[in-house]
This record gives C-alpha cells, sequence and structure tokens, in this order.
C-alpha cells in the first residue's frame, strides 16, 4: 500500500470516527483492470476499501447530491472545479461536503490502451513506476504510462486542487505538460467529416450525460417529447444535434475531467468541441470555469463591451 | 441504421430552381418592426425567409437553431434590439454570449457557419433590414442546400 | 451432424464464394474488433476476444422505420409499410454467446400469435457461423448461463479452431454443419469427415476452457428473488452507483425493449421504433406523471428480475448469455456477477 | 386467463418461416430474396371520425365514433369487451385506448378519451371527417365464457368506465341478456359533469333487467342522484357475491377503498376481475414497458383477476 492511500483511508477513517460526515466518496478496485468504481464508505471497514491510483478516471461530484447530507468527497484538481461550479450553481451547500484534495498524476485512458492491443478486453494491468503492463491472453504488452494518459490530464494546468478542505501531501504531482490544445483541421470539410465520424459511433445511452456532474438537468432537452428538439433516434442528425447541444450547455461550466469520454462504451469523443468552448469563454469573457467561487459564470450574465466579431453587418 | 432522407432531386445540385430556406427569428421591438416598416417602405427583398417573432433575441434558445436546422431550414437568422436599446434593458447581451458560443461551435464541429446569421435591427432600419436579408439569402444561397444536421427535409 | 475438418485456405474460398451473392458480415479489427460488411475473407479477425457491440443489431436495429405515412394521398394510402432490407446475409465468425442471444430474441420477437415481421426476415434471411472460443476474456460467464465455448445454439455451422498455425492461412478447423440451412451454406463443397481423434481433442480443450470459468453461485435461486427478497435493500445496496444510462442494455445481445416514436415533416413521415431501456426513468412514465418504477433501485431490479426471473418464467432462460459486455460497458464499474452473487445470498 | 386467438388482427406466421421457441435449430434454410408477406401487426387500420362527443364538462374526455375505412377490416378487428387499441394519429404517435363500443353496436367502434399527452391532446383536435389509425384489438379483454351464467357487479370511478361500458352493453344486448344473471352497475364519479355517458347511464336506469347505482363524491346542480364515494355506495348497495364476477375499473384510491368492500361481500380474489393501465408502445408483449413482474399488461392483461395480480409485484 503506498503513502497516499495510506492518506486516504486515514483520513476518511478520521472523518467517519469524528462524525463529520456520514460517507465518504472515494474509489475502490473495480471488477476489470484499469476501473477503479465509486466507494461510498460509512464505516471505518469502508474506509479500508478505498484505494488510489492511475485509474480514478470518474467524476465522484456526480453522487454529491445524492446518498447522504453530509458527504467527504476524495477529489482531484479537475472534480474540485467542477465542485465549485456545482456551489455556484446552489447544487448543494458548502458546508454540507467536505473536500479532500487527491494531487493527481493523471489517468489513464483506457481507449488508448485498448486501441494499442486491438481488444477491448484484457486480463491484466499493473503499474511499475512509469510503465504500464498490459496482458491480454498469451499478449502482454509494456506501455509507457505518458503515452496512454488521457488527452486531458496530459495538458492539465491545475492537477493539484485549488479548492479544498484538506489537502493530501502529494509530492508526485506531476507537472503539466505544455498547454497542446489538439489542432482542428483548418479545412471545414475535414472538420465536418471528423464530428460526423464521432457523431455516428454514438448509441444514444447517455452515459456521457449521466456521468457528468454538471449535467443534471430535471428533464434533458434529448428527453423532452413536446416539443420534441432531439429525436430519440440514433441517426445522424439526431446525434449531432445532441452532442452539440451537450457541449453548448457545459460552455463555461465543463472541467475537462474527462468523465464523459471514459464512459462511452463505444468510443465517441468530442473533447475538442469541449475545448473550443472553454477557449472562447477564456478569450471572449476572460473567464476559467471551476477556477473561483466568487466569480460569475459567463451565461449567467453579459457583458457591455464582448466582442462582436460574428455579428452580420451590412 | 441511417436512413435516407435527403431528396436526391433537390440535392447536390445547385439548379436554378431551389430556393434557400430562411428562419429568422426578429426580435419584437426592433427588428420586426424594421422588417415592417421595410415592407411599408416597399423596398425590395428575397422572398425567402420565413419570419418567427419573439418577444426578445435572448428568447432564442440555441436548440431552435440546431432544430431549425435540423428541420430542414438551410439558413437561420436571429436578429434584435442593438445593443444598449433592449426594451428589456440587456436581453440583447445575454443572448449576444450566447450566440458567440453557438457560432464558434458550429465552426468548430465544421458545420458551414455562413448559413447562421446573427445581426442588429433597430424599428427605424427597414432599408438595413432589406440589405440584410439581401446579404443572408446571398450567402446561403451560394452554399446550396443545407446537408449536415438536416434530417427532415423530407422523409 | 456432419463434422469434418476445413483449412482457413478452404474457408477462405467459401467465404469468397459467400459474399458473391450475398451480404458477409464478420468481425474486423479497426481501432478495436467490430462487426462489419466484409468484401474478403482477408479483413476477417479470427483472433479476437468479443466484438464491442453485439450481434442483435442486425436483426434488432437501433432505429427502425415501421412504416411510412403521406398524409397528402388517398386515405387509404396514407400508410405505407416498410420496404424490407433483409438481404440475405452470412453472420461470419461470431461467438457462440451470440448465436445463442438470437435463440433468446426469438422467443420474444417470434413469439405466437404475435410476430415481429421486421425481426422475422432478417433472422429468415440470416445465416450464423460461429466460431468457437478457444479462451476467455476476463468478464466472460457464459456457462453460469447455460452457455459455453462449445455452445451450439442458434449456430448453422460451428467451426472450431484445432490448429493454429505458423501464419494465419495454415489454421484448421473442425466445421460442424448444424442445420439444414449450414448445409446449404456448403453446396458444392467437399467436406472432409473429421476423424474421431479431433472432434474428441476439440470437445475435450472446449470441456477444459469451460471449467477455467466462474460460475455465479445461486443463480438457480435467483429465479425465486421475486417472491423472496423483492423488498430487500439488498437492491438500494446494488445500485448505489449505477447512474441510469443504457449502456449496459444498449451493449446487451438480449435487451430488446424498444419505443415507437413518429417523425413528420410536411405532410411525410414515418413511425419509426428505437432502442429503449428499462435504466431510464421516462421508460414507464405514464402520460399523467405517474410512474410505477420512480426509484433507481425499483429499475435496477427491473432488469436483473426481467433477465434472470420473469424471462425464464416466461420463456424457459435467462436472458442474458454471459457475454460480459455489461461489466466493461458500466460506465461505473458495475459488475453483474456481484450483483447476482449479493441477490443470491438475500434469497 | 385463456386468449382467443382467433380474434387476432394478422393471420398467423406461415409454418416454414416461424422459429420454434422449443427447439433452438429449426430456423429454414437460407435462399435468397425469400420473403413471404406476412401481416405486419404495427400497421394501423385507418378509420374515420364520424361523431365526437363532449363528455365532460371540464371538456377532458371526448368520445370519438370511428368506422373503418375499408369495409374488410371491420372482419379483421372483431373484438371483445375489455380490449384496447393502440389509437393514432400519423406524425403524433400512438396510444393505447380501451374500446368503449361494444361489438353487438355494429361496425363502428366508439373510444372515450382523456386529453393527457401528446397523442390524445392531438387527437381532442380532430373533427368529424378526420382520420384516427386504429391498431389491434390488443389485450385478453373480459373472460365471457367464465362469466356466463353468472351474475355481473360492474363498479367503475371516472373516466375509467369505457370498457366496462362496453361489457355493460354486451351483456344488455337483446341476445346476450340471457347468457348472464343479475347485473348490477355501480358507477360514480367527483361529480357529476364528469360522469361519462350520462344520457346513456339514464336509460339503464328505467330498464328493469339491470340495476343501475350512479354516485357522486360531490353533488352540484341540478343532481339528484346518489351522493358518496364509490367504495362506501358498494358497501351500501351490498351487492350478492354468489356466482357473480365483479369487475371493478377505476382510479388507484377507488380501487384501494373498494377492494376489501368486496372481499366482506364475500367475492373471492378469482373472481374479482380488474382492468390496468400501463404505458404502452407495440401493445403485442415484445417493447419490455408495461410489465408487472413476468405479465404484460398488453398482452397478458389488461384484465387481470385480484388472485392473479395477488402473485405479482406490486408495480403498477
Amino acid at each position: 500500500m503506498n503513502e497516499l492511500i495510506r492518506q486516504i483511508r486515514d483520513t476518511a477513517r478520521r472523518l467517519l470516527e469524528e462524525r463529520q460526515v456520514e460517507l465518504v466518496l472515494g474509489f475502490e478496485a473495480g471488477p476489470l483492470p484499469l476501473r477503479n468504481t465509486p466507494c461510498f464508505a460509512r464505516s471505518a471497514d469502508g474506509a479500508d476499501r478505498l484505494t488510489w491510483d492511475r485509474a480514478c478516471g470518474l467524476n465522484l461530484a456526480v453522487f454529491l447530491d445524492g446518498p447522504a447530507r453530509r458527504i467527504a468527497i476524495l477529489a482531484k484538481g479537475c472534480d474540485s472545479r467542477a465542485i465549485v461550479n456545482l456551489l455556484k450553481e446552489r447544487r448543494f451547500a458548502r458546508e454540507n461536503i467536505v473536500i479532500v484534495g487527491v494531487p493527481c498524476e493523471g489517468m489513464i485512458d483506457r481507449r488508448k490502451v485498448e486501441r494499442r492491443l486491438g481488444e477491448t478486453d484484457f486480463d491484466d494491468a499493473r503499474f511499475e513506476g512509469e510503465r504500464l503492463v498490459v496482458r491480454s491472453g498469451a499478449r502482454t504488452l509494456e506501455l509507457p504510462v505518458a503515452e496512454v494518459l488521457r488527452d486531458a490530464c496530459r495538458e492539465c494546468a491545475m492537477p493539484t486542487p485549488v479548492f479544498y478542505d484538506i489537502l493530501l501531501d502529494g509530492a508526485t504531482a506531476r507537472i503539466p505538460a505544455a498547454g497542446s490544445e489538439a489542432a482542428s483541421p483548418a479545412d471545414r470539410a475535414e472538420r465536418w467529416q471528423r464530428f460526423e465520424a464521432e457523431a455516428a459511433k454514438c448509441i444514444r445511452c447517455y452515459a456521457c450525460r449521466n456521468v457528468c456532474p454538471l449535467c443534471y438537468c430535471r428533464e434533458c432537452c434529448a428527453d423532452q417529447s413536446g416539443p420534441r428538439w432531439v429525436g430519440p433516434a440514433p441517426t445522424p442528425a439526431d446525434n449531432q444535434v445532441f452532442l452539440l447541444m451537450r457541449a453548448l450547455h457545459l460552455a463555461g461550466r465543463c472541467v475537462d475531467c474527462g468523465a464523459c469520454i471514459e464512459a462511452c462504451p463505444v468510443g465517441v469523443d468530442v473533447r475538442y468541441l469541449f475545448k473550443r468552448m472553454e477557449r472562447e469563454v477564456r478569450e471572449r469573457f476572460g473567464y476559467e470555469s471551476g477556477r473561483a467561487l466568487d466569480e460569475k459564470p459567463p451565461l449567467a450574465g453579459y457583458g457591455t463591451d464582448d466582442p462582436e466579431d460574428f455579428i452580420t453587418d451590412v | 441504421m441511417t436512413h435516407s432522407v435527403q431528396d436526391p432531386t433537390s440535392k447536390n445540385q445547385k439548379s436554378s430552381a431551389w430556393q434557400p430556406r430562411i428562419l429568422a427569428f426578429l426580435c419584437n421591438w426592433c427588428s420586426y418592426a424594421g422588417a415592417d416598416l421595410a415592407g411599408v417602405s416597399r423596398l425590395q427583398y428575397p422572398p425567402n425567409v420565413r419570419v418567427i417573432r419573439v418577444p426578445c433575441s435572448a428568447r432564442v434558445d440555441p436548440l431552435f437553431i440546431l432544430s431549425a436546422f435540423r428541420r430542414g431550414a438551410d439558413g437561420v437568422l436571429v436578429s434584435g434590439c442593438h445593443p444598449g436599446d433592449c426594451h428589456y434593458l440587456a436581453g440583447n447581451l445575454a443572448a449576444r454570449r450566447r450566440f458567440a458560443l453557438l457560432k464558434a461551435l458550429l465552426d468548430e464541429a465544421g458545420f458551414e457557419i455562413d448559413r447562421l446569421h446573427f445581426s442588429w435591427v433597430s424599428a427605424a432600419e427597414g432599408g438595413r433590414f432589406a440589405e440584410l436579408i439581401h446579404k443572408v439569402t446571398e450567402k446561403v444561397r451560394a452554399l446550396g442546400p443545407a446537408q449536415p444536421l438536416a434530417k427532415e427535409r423530407r422523409l | 451432424m456432419r463434422r469434418g475438418t476445413i483449412t482457413r485456405e478452404d474457408l477462405n474460398e467459401l467465404i469468397r464464394r459467400w459474399t458473391a451473392e450475398r451480404k458477409v458480415i464478420a468481425p474486423v479489427r479497426r481501432d478495436v474488433v467490430e462487426l462489419s460488411p466484409v468484401g474478403s475473407a482477408d479483413e476477417i479477425a479470427m483472433d479476437y476476444s468479443n466484438t464491442q457491440l453485439p450481434t442483435k443489431r442486425h436483426f434488432f436495429r437501433p432505429s427502425e422505420v415501421l412504416l411510412r405515412f403521406d398524409l397528402r394521398a388517398a386515405p387509404d394510402r396514407h400508410v405505407v409499410e416498410a420496404e424490407s432490407d433483409a438481404d440475405p446475409t452470412v453472420l461470419f465468425g461470431v461467438r457462440p454467446c451470440e448465436a445463442r442471444s438470437h435463440t433468446l430474441l426469438d422467443r420474444v420477437f417470434l413469439r405466437e400469435p404475435y410476430c415481429d415481421p421486421y425481426y422475422q426476415q432478417r433472422r429468415a434471411n440470416t445465416a450464423v457461423v460461429v466460431l468457437g472460443c478457444t479462451s476467455a476474456g476476463p468478464t466472460c460467464f457464459c456457462t453460469s448461463v447455460g452457455g459455453g465455448p462449445n455452445d451450439h445454439a442458434g449456430a448453422d455451422l460451428f467451426l472450431t479452431e484445432i490448429e493454429h498455425g505458423r501464419e494465419a492461412h495454415a489454421a484448421i478447423y473442425l466445421l460442424d454443419v448444424v442445420t439444414e440451412r449450414g448445409a446449404s451454406l456448403l453446396t458444392g463443397f467437399d467436406l472432409p469427415e473429421a476423424d474421431a481423434g479431433l472432434i474428441e481433442h476439440a470437445s475435450r480443450a472446449a470441456a477444459e476452457l469451460a471449467a477455467t470459468l466462474k460460475t455465479i453461485a445461486d443463480l438457480e435461486r435467483i429465479r425465486t428473488a421475486a417472491q423472496t427478497a423483492f423488498d430487500d435493500p439488498v437492491w438500494q445496496a446494488i445500485c448505489l452507483s449505477c447512474v441510469g444510462c443504457a449502456a449496459c442494455a444498449f451493449l446487451c445481445p438480449t435487451c430488446h425493449c424498444f419505443d415507437i416514436q413518429d417523425e413528420v415533416s410536411g405532410g411525410r413521415g414515418r413511425r419509426v421504433r428505437n432502442w429503449d431501456a428499462c435504466s431510464f426513468a421516462h421508460f414507464t412514465l405514464h402520460a399523467s406523471g405517474h410512474n410505477p418504477r420512480p426509484e433507481r433501485h425499483q429499475r435496477c431490479r427491473q432488469r436483473i428480475l426481467h433477465k434472470f426471473t420473469w424471462f425464464p418464467e416466461n420463456f424457459g432462460a435467462a436472458a442474458c448469455v454471459g457475454c460480459g459486455r455489461c461489466i466493461r460497458a458500466c460506465p461505473m464499474g458495475n459488475d453483474i456477477r456481484r450483483w447476482l452473487e449479493a441477490i443470491g445470498k438475500k434469497v | 386467463m385463456t386468449m382467443d386467438n382467433k380474434n387476432h388482427l394478422h393471420a398467423p406466421v406461415p409454418q416454414d418461416t416461424r422459429a420454434s421457441t422449443a427447439s433452438v435449430s429449426s430456423m429454414p434454410s437460407l435462399s435468397p430474396r425469400e420473403q413471404k408477406p406476412i401481416s405486419n401487426p404495427y400497421l394501423p387500420l385507418q378509420t374515420r371520425v364520424e361523431t365526437i362527443r363532449v363528455e365532460t364538462d371540464d371538456r377532458m374526455l371526448r368520445t370519438f365514433i370511428v368506422r373503418f375505412i375499408r369495409p374488410d377490416d371491420v372482419e379483421r378487428f372483431r373484438y371483445r369487451p375489455g380490449q384496447f387499441a393502440e389509437v393514432s394519429l400519423l406524425g403524433r404517435g400512438e396510444a393505447p385506448i380501451g374500446i368503449a363500443s361494444s361489438p353487438t353496436e355494429g361496425d363502428a367502434l366508439a373510444f372515450t378519451i382523456h386529453r393527457a399527452g401528446i397523442v390524445t391532446t392531438a387527437i381532442h383536435q380532430l373533427r368529424p371527417g378526420d382520420l384516427l389509425g386504429v391498431r389491434g384489438p390488443l389485450g385478453n379483454g373480459f373472460p365471457i365464457e367464465r362469466l356466463e351464467g353468472c351474475n355481473l357487479v360492474i363498479i367503475g370511478g371516472g373516466f375509467a368506465f369505457t370498457t366496462l361500458r362496453s361489457l355493460a352493453v354486451y351483456a344488455m344486448a337483446p341476445h346476450h341478456r340471457g347468457r348472464f344473471g343479475r347485473i348490477t352497475i355501480l358507477y360514480g364519479a367527483r361529480r357529476p359533469g364528469l360522469l361519462l355517458y350520462r344520457s346513456e347511464l339514464r336509460e339503464w336506469q328505467e330498464r328493469s333487467d339491470i340495476e343501475v347505482f350512479v354516485t357522486v363524491d360531490a353533488a352540484e346542480g341540478e343532481w339528484s342522484g346518489r351522493v358518496g364515494f364509490v367504495p362506501a355506495v358498494t358497501k351500501d348497495v351490498a351487492p350478492g357475491s354468489d356466482n357473480a364476477f365483479a369487475l371493478v375499473c377505476g382510479p388507484p384510491m377507488m380501487i384501494k377503498y373498494t377492494l376489501p368492500i368486496l372481499s366482506d361481500l364475500g367475492f373471492p380474489p378469482e373472481r374479482i376481475l380488474l382492468s390496468l393501465e400501463m404505458r404502452m408502445k407495440c401493445g403485442i408483449g415484445i417493447c419490455g414497458r408495461c410489465n408487472i413482474g413476468p405479465k404484460y399488461v398488453c398482452r397478458d392483461g389488461p384484465v387481470f383477476s385480484l388472485a392473479e395480480l395477488k402473485k405479482l409485484p406490486p408495480e403498477y
């Protein structure tokens, strides 16, 4: 057991024993390699199940408005930013949650591993320093961790939470890579092809929406039936409208935690749309999602001198 | 699993018979009145625009716009009061943020963004409205029938 | 049942013949292994664990036109039945669990007196060539639900690799002719009889593989869960981290719920059925606002009991083939095997 | 409960293209393009709206009398009381609606439709002469054969009275009346303006061969009839349970309080029949949303005996 896991368990146990919280949200080992699953720890026993490694890619903030009144949550940098946004949107009371910040080394993109293997199944995966060793049947593959990290993690500027109640000592926090937002093709038709190809994969299971802590509408526009804005059929146009609307509804709110990409069972990845929204919001409105609790969300207000470069003039 | 919903006769070719169908959301207080003035002043502009009157440009949810394209509009125009002139003080300023993001998003996705226009037309600007419709219609016409996002052009 | 041997080379020749006269859909390795129409045998992956998506979408489309209508036509011609696209097809190289799932879906879609014509036509026009398993994936539990690496249910032809060969084309397979339809695929092909030793060897290998698969305890007893554990808190406990998406249902080879919607534009339109799932809250929502299953644990319970209690009651087998896709697909890492074990302790 | 297969919308599946559920490997041989046309249970039959009657003073319920456009569809749609149909408006969708008419009333069908969702709201906009799709008849209906020779106690509340009306009219028809014993009808609504089929109820009350009790929760206007909740009136009237069936349809609260009274009156659960409502799509037991445990309301129901329901989970 490594030092970080020991800290996590100790902290969880203490919070539960001191009755500061009823529940600690963390991760425990999942049924499959590289798949830690949410752990709902309510006792010292539960706390001892908690674990941590580079396969804790889900965003636990999705459970914050649920199963208990006072909750402690283990939060990576991106998770803590999601919590900031949820607090701004008054989803729960600040005093009811204890944020346990976990410095993040970056999470594995399972899809990248699968693509390297050419299989969705692997029997075993373990970390050996900066290498990931994956076994599938008789094949063993050694991959440098850096190559199979999520793009979001490779580009993450805030891997260590900036908003927390307790910050665990993670001297291992990685140094963020230089910002390298994946460039989109300059050619419009190529961009459309890319989007069309991603949207075509979508089966409309809504895993992306449902794992997203910020996608909490009581009734999603994709489910509304009167009027029916987005058809429920996984047809090209309906998928495209769904994905575009999701990106738009998360503009200025998405924290690039990557949970939706991780969740997708068929590998739809439209992170670049979300990144474009992030960039626009930053450049146009000077706003960073989840940076500070006292910054007003850009779409909750307006500016008198916002750029008008997109306006058709005559 | 995909259904062919496109009409092969009206797609892929910019025949002279084809006329773009443009949906315009006009705010009740300025742009709709501007359109009215254009009509009263007998200004000529292309008949390709179908107008939906809305109380304010801020009433226009991006979902309306995507839905219009999904249902086969070739172009969409949203027009409201000039910044500072909003009947509801700042509706158009709030809308401006949303539209900026929508347009950037569609650009990123590779949608032909010249199909989507935002503008400001006041109640006194009948001439400007006619000019705007000329400009928008020509831009959309140049692009031909909309393909991306369109589902229900012909079922 | 006739049993012969066939080399990969001869198999490729057969596939070439099939592609000339019908559609051949087979596993193809892209990013991961996917079912896809193929033009030649070279594209087919024969060395794979399982495809990302199940074969049900071939018979039961994610979105399917049930009828078309034109409100401008004469009143008795408003409705036009959707044209069939059930082309003659060979579904080649699918896993035994997939073929088994077809036999389960048959029980629903072809149950008398109603017969789903869209499903029926595709089923009637599709031959299934199964590739028996020689290894098991980490989520496989087919033996727990009546299947197995050598399960012939739903197969028209059944292939078992008996010699891997140094190079791909050198592989040798045992070929079982399971049905008439399978035999018709071999018309004009001289299939050498397999010798008893080979058959013996293949079935021993399959049995050994089956023995390595962990079985789920108490699965039989779970059939009584609706009676004995319907109100048990176990349902709330297992579904704590379920977020209510449909990844499990849409990737399940046997889940078959659907929705029917009309799409219309300018007087013309179509009535379409789309996949739907019991995990969605609006699945059972009445127009009045009443919902028989408003809570998440009720919906999880529905999913489990439908598969392991009620489907067996109605159709004589669990609505599960143990492919394990739901385990892999679950974004929250829920594992149906753990769920079943937890429930099994309560019945 | 037995199902009358003769009544179904389409011909049986041809033997050679039918997959047996018993044996898993009996699919037919494959020959290119061999597709027999089979009748399609998803296709609606087109009807034309003949008459529309506003039933209640809140205008939320209307009765639509419709007639098939193709004369031979009448024969394809032979139904029994208690069955329902997927009523559809092309472009809007389908909604499951109980058949309010009785097969004894001729070729026209009646649907009394509550305006609730998208489809029913659109149907309420229809005018005489408009088209309405009808897919069915679906469901088991009331078990007429079992009811034969028995007394019928028909208890309805609010707008759930539609299929009970079908049964009542069926049983009262001259050539059927003799097949049943005493017929007692108890029907209630919240107030007089919400009673369905008011003029018909008055006619029934004139008849000597049936007993009709109409009640409202609260009187208003010129109402001179009974005032009281259906369960209370049931207790009051106390229909005998000897050789009798109780057929109950109504809102959940009415059912909840009526059932114990029926038990007290000596009705065994096997002889209390209820007709259920559930969200449905396919109507033929495939799409999976109207189940109560292993039973599909669309296919195994909508009529269940209380004895059957007691064996099912309380999820409806």
